[in-house]
């Protein structure tokens, strides 16, 4: 295949979560993508933090302590609830992909919308009255 | 010594199967189109492949014509046709009756046809009108109408055709004393204007074939005919539907992947450039079509278009103009040199227009090749696309 | 005919892809447990140290939290490939990348075994 | 049928060799039943004769006129005036994303032929292999075996410009060609297997849909690469794809 000059107009990767004008598949993926990195990166710190429990006592409880602070708080209540949607978006992804339930791909994504959300408010209540 | 230079003006069907004979024969080719190929009325056809039925009693010259090209289109592009045959339906009495001349009118052409009865020809097309009294099945086909320029095209690029899209051609280079020498070109894409020089010039301009004479000071009898026609979203069958009377309007049904298109109809038109849809005919299309094919008014209207036929004689209405094509040396008529027009015709027979053609350039300049575009299989026309120019 | 595309070296993509497929639903399920078994059986939720090393002291905590280490490290690294891929990367770069990628998920694994067997000997 | 005519303004995109881009403005008479393409031919014929643009048949069955009509893919000679705008509304037209931009309105689609090519999609096919109805069982004429009709593809490319991966990817191979690989299934061609499971084949799909989206032609890309997949999964297996 030759090679052309001209590139093509592809966009930058940002342009990845620009849903203006596409549908609802899009804004799955793009949910999809932006919590995977978002996990990604509380699973290094989660492993990192708990490496303090090595360093004794002290080290552990005064994160801990910390922890308690109402934003951190909310900072692990956006985990769980992309935790939530990663997971059950990725069981739509994994049934789509097998052949199941293709055309019912918009479908799935409100029940797993309205199970990631109803979940997330239940978890917010646990966490913030606990 | 350096191959001639020949200019094809339009890269409709009639330009592309042109500059593939010219450098199947050695010259050298320049297309200059001011669209993309088939910009015209080329692109807007029904894709009907005529296997002449609709000419042979009153235009047996054109019948002949078509069912010639009909065999060799399939032999040499099978990869845009669908191959299926058609039918000629009678729905009345008046149309049994032309059914007798049409039947003689098919002996002298050479056009083969079977007779069938109405069970028989329900049994093939389901959706055909259930009160038809009797059909004839024709080796009509469908073809898809970019593919099938972009076929020539590819195979005249492979052959070292170069193709300038998106180009107008805004004058013709005269050298003074009565020769065109080339064009004045602009090409939109980049925006810039230039001059190409050549030995012939041909114009395959169709309908606008008129309008490009004129820039030399020639003359062309065309008559620009527009049709409208209507794609329906349904395949309601899959064969071509023609009714067995003498050609009117709506009076073709044409398969194509999963739509059926109904044509067409004729009037006059001012603007070449861009012609309105006549929302009349757009009601006929729908009851002539469903005339043939009562289920066509459950189906939705998908597309709605209209393509101006290149009828040649001035001041002929339409219809009764010959659907032949012709090819202009307009150093006989108009006293001017190194410029040829060809026009009229049908998609059917691009490829024997082109022929046509490749032997008048042939003759002008003294050279002496066979055509074997009868012969050449056409590559993949996805290669017009793949290969550079 | 088209040497631009090379072809895949024994199913690597198949069975990358699989294996996301297979530790995204074991996640799934460990998830559950995980968060369950450590944040709401306890009262009050976030343990303290001492919770901790007294929960780490069951074989079978020690044995989940691994399992669950080894399915999601894989899985996220997995996915950070695609996306890198997605990047379009040179070939060359993605030879790095992949390295590095295993590289990161090897010690990130060994760590995590090292730190929940670490944990359980402190009981 | 007939209604009053719509005042509408068309914002279109215009390049120009290696000049900026920039948006051009044509307030034009309409009527609602005309189709996006009408309008932009008459801006052509009445307004800038500079303006570039590709299409043909007008009908839907070439995929020359694909464009991005207010944002999304639209075949434009079937899309309608009145379902993307309305009297005295904008409609703004661009190219087609994720394919080099020749002048204006038109793309080089030369990548997705040649690679239609690759994978040895058929243009023409018998009919029992893309019935016309789905669940009807298509017509034979005895003696003369299937109908052999037109794909359905048309290599529009608006699939391709829809896609979030082919948005970064060039190098992927796409939704339209990885559906026409299907044409052939996988046990034909140790090639073909090579493309459709390689870096650039169906695992870099990541379930958008978009392509199913944007679809004029009832190809249903997604659900054919989901069907690959499982093909692929197969043959990795079981040795077979089906």
């Amino acid at each position: 295949m030759s090679e052309r000059e001209n590139k093509p107009n592809t966009s930058n990767w940002f342009m990845w979560f620009d849903v203006r004008h596409r549908d609802i598949g899009d804004w799955a993926f793009v949910l999809h993508r932006l919590t995977a990195l978002g996990l990604v990166l509380y699973l290094g710190m989660h492993l990192i933090v708990l490496g303090t429990l090595t360093l004794g006592p002290d080290a552990f409880n005064s994160f801990i302590d910390l922890a308690h602070n109402p934003l951190f708080i909310f900072g692990e209540l956006l985990v769980v609830a992309a935790a939530l949607y990663h997971g059950l978006n990725g069981l739509r992804v994994g049934l789509t992909s097998f052949g199941v339930a293709i055309p019912y791909q918009k479908q799935l994504w409100y029940v797993v919308m309205a199970i990631a959300v109803i979940g997330s408010i239940i978890f917010a209540i646990s966490m913030f009255t606990a | 010594m350096s191959k001639p230079h020949v200019i094809v003006i339009g890269a409709g069907f009639t330009g592309v199967a042109t500059a593939h004979d010219l450098a199947l024969r050695g010259f050298e080719v320049t297309v200059v189109e001011r669209g993309p190929i088939v910009n015209g009325t080329s692109g807007r056809t029904h894709g009907l492949l005529h296997c002449g039925g609709r000419y042979c009693v009153k235009d047996q010259e054109s019948a002949i014509e078509c069912i010639d090209e009909n065999w060799i289109l399939r032999k040499i592009v099978p990869q845009v046709i669908e191959p299926n045959g058609g039918m000629f339906v009678a729905l009345d009495d008046n149309d049994v009756e032309y059914g007798e001349s049409w039947t003689a009118g098919c002996d002298a052409c050479n056009i083969p046809y079977e007779r069938l009865t109405p069970k028989e020809a329900l049994e093939i097309e389901p959706n055909l009108n259930p009160d038809l009294l009797l059909a004839y099945s024709v080796p009509d086909g469908t073809f898809d109408p970019l593919r099938l320029a972009l076929a020539f095209a590819a195979t005249a690029k492979s052959n070292g055709a170069i193709f300038r899209l998106y180009t107008d051609v805004t004058e013709l280079l005269m050298d003074g004393q009565g020769t065109v020498t080339g064009v004045k070109i602009w090409d939109r894409s980049a925006d810039e204007r230039g001059e190409l020089f050549a030995d012939v010039v041909v114009s395959a301009t169709g309908a606008w074939s008129g309008q490009i004479a004129e820039m030399a000071g020639a003359y062309v009898p065309i008559q620009p005919t527009p049709g409208v026609m209507v794609a329906y979203d349904r395949r309601l069958v899959s064969n071509v539907i023609n009714r067995l009377c003498k050609p009117s309007d709506g009076d073709i049904v044409v398969p194509q992947r999963r739509m059926v298109v109904v044509g067409t109809t004729s009037y006059d038109v001012e603007d070449l450039d861009y012609v309105p849809v006549n929302e009349e005919h757009v009601q006929l299309m729908l009851e002539r079509g469903s005339e043939l094919l009562p289920t066509l008014r459950n189906t939705n209207s998908r597309g709605i278009f209209v393509a101006t036929r290149p009828l040649i004689g001035a001041g002929i209405p339409g219809r009764s103009v010959a659907r032949t094509f012709k090819c202009f040396d307009h150093k006989e008529n108009d006293g001017i040199d190194g410029f040829v027009t060809i026009t009229g015709g049908k998609a059917t027979t691009l490829r024997m227009m082109a022929e046509k053609t490749t032997d008048m350039v042939c003759q002008k300049l003294g050279v002496s090749v066979e055509c074997r575009t009868a012969e050449v299989p056409l590559l993949s026309y996805r290669q017009f696309y793949a290969l550079q120019n | 005919m088209n040497n631009s595309i090379s072809p895949p070296k024994s199913g690597q993509n198949t069975w990358l892809w699989l294996l996301k497929m297979v530790t995204g639903l074991l996640i799934v399920l460990v998830l559950s447990v995980h968060l369950i078994v450590n944040h709401y059986l306890p009262e009050g939720g976030l343990m303290r140290y001492e919770d901790v090393i007294a929960y780490f002291s069951n074989p079978l905590v020690v044995l989940m939290e691994i399992v669950f280490l080894v399915t999601v490290v894989p899985h996220a690294l997995i996915g950070v490939r695609s996306i890198i891929l997605d990047l379009n990367p040179s070939k060359g770069s993605t030879r790095l990348i992949n390295w590095i990628l295993a590289l990161v998920g090897a010690t990130a694994i060994i760590y995590g075994i090292w730190l929940a067997l670490t944990v359980a000997s402190l009981a | 049928m007939s209604t009053s005519k719509w005042d509408v303004t068309f914002l279109v995109y215009r390049k120009k060799g290696q000049g900026t881009p920039h948006y051009d403005e044509f307030t034009i008479k309409v009527n609602p039943d005309e189709y996006v393409l009408d309008a932009i031919e008459r801006i052509w014929a009445y307004q800038d004769r500079s303006l570039v643009f590709a299409h043909a048949c007008h009908h839907s069955t070439c995929g020359a006129c694909g464009m991005r009509v207010n944002g999304v893919e639209k075949l434009t000679c079937i899309t309608l005036i009145r379902d993307v705008t309305a009297d005295g509304g904008k409609v703004k037209v661009d190219p087609l994303r994720n394919f080099p931009i020749i002048s204006d309105l038109t793309v080089d689609m030369g990548v997705l032929y040649t690679r239609m090519d690759e994978v040895g999609h058929r243009p023409v096919l018998p009919l029992s292999e893309e019935p016309a109805e789905p669940g009807v069982k298509p017509v034979k004429i005895a003696a003369e075996g299937d109908i052999i009709r037109l794909a359905d593809c048309i290599e529009c490319g608006l699939c391709i410009s829809a896609c979030p991966i082919a948005n970064t990817t060039s190098g992927y191979l796409g939704p339209a060609v990885l559906a026409g690989a299907l044409q052939h299934g996988l046990d034909s061609d140790q090639h073909l297997f090579s493309l459709v499971e390689g870096e650039n084949g169906v695992w870099r799909c990541h379930s958008a849909f978009e392509c199913t989206e944007v679809c004029p032609s009832y190809v249903e890309p997604a659900g054919k690469i989901m069907e690959l997949r499982k093909q692929v999964i197969w043959k990795r297996i079981f040795g077979i794809a089906k």
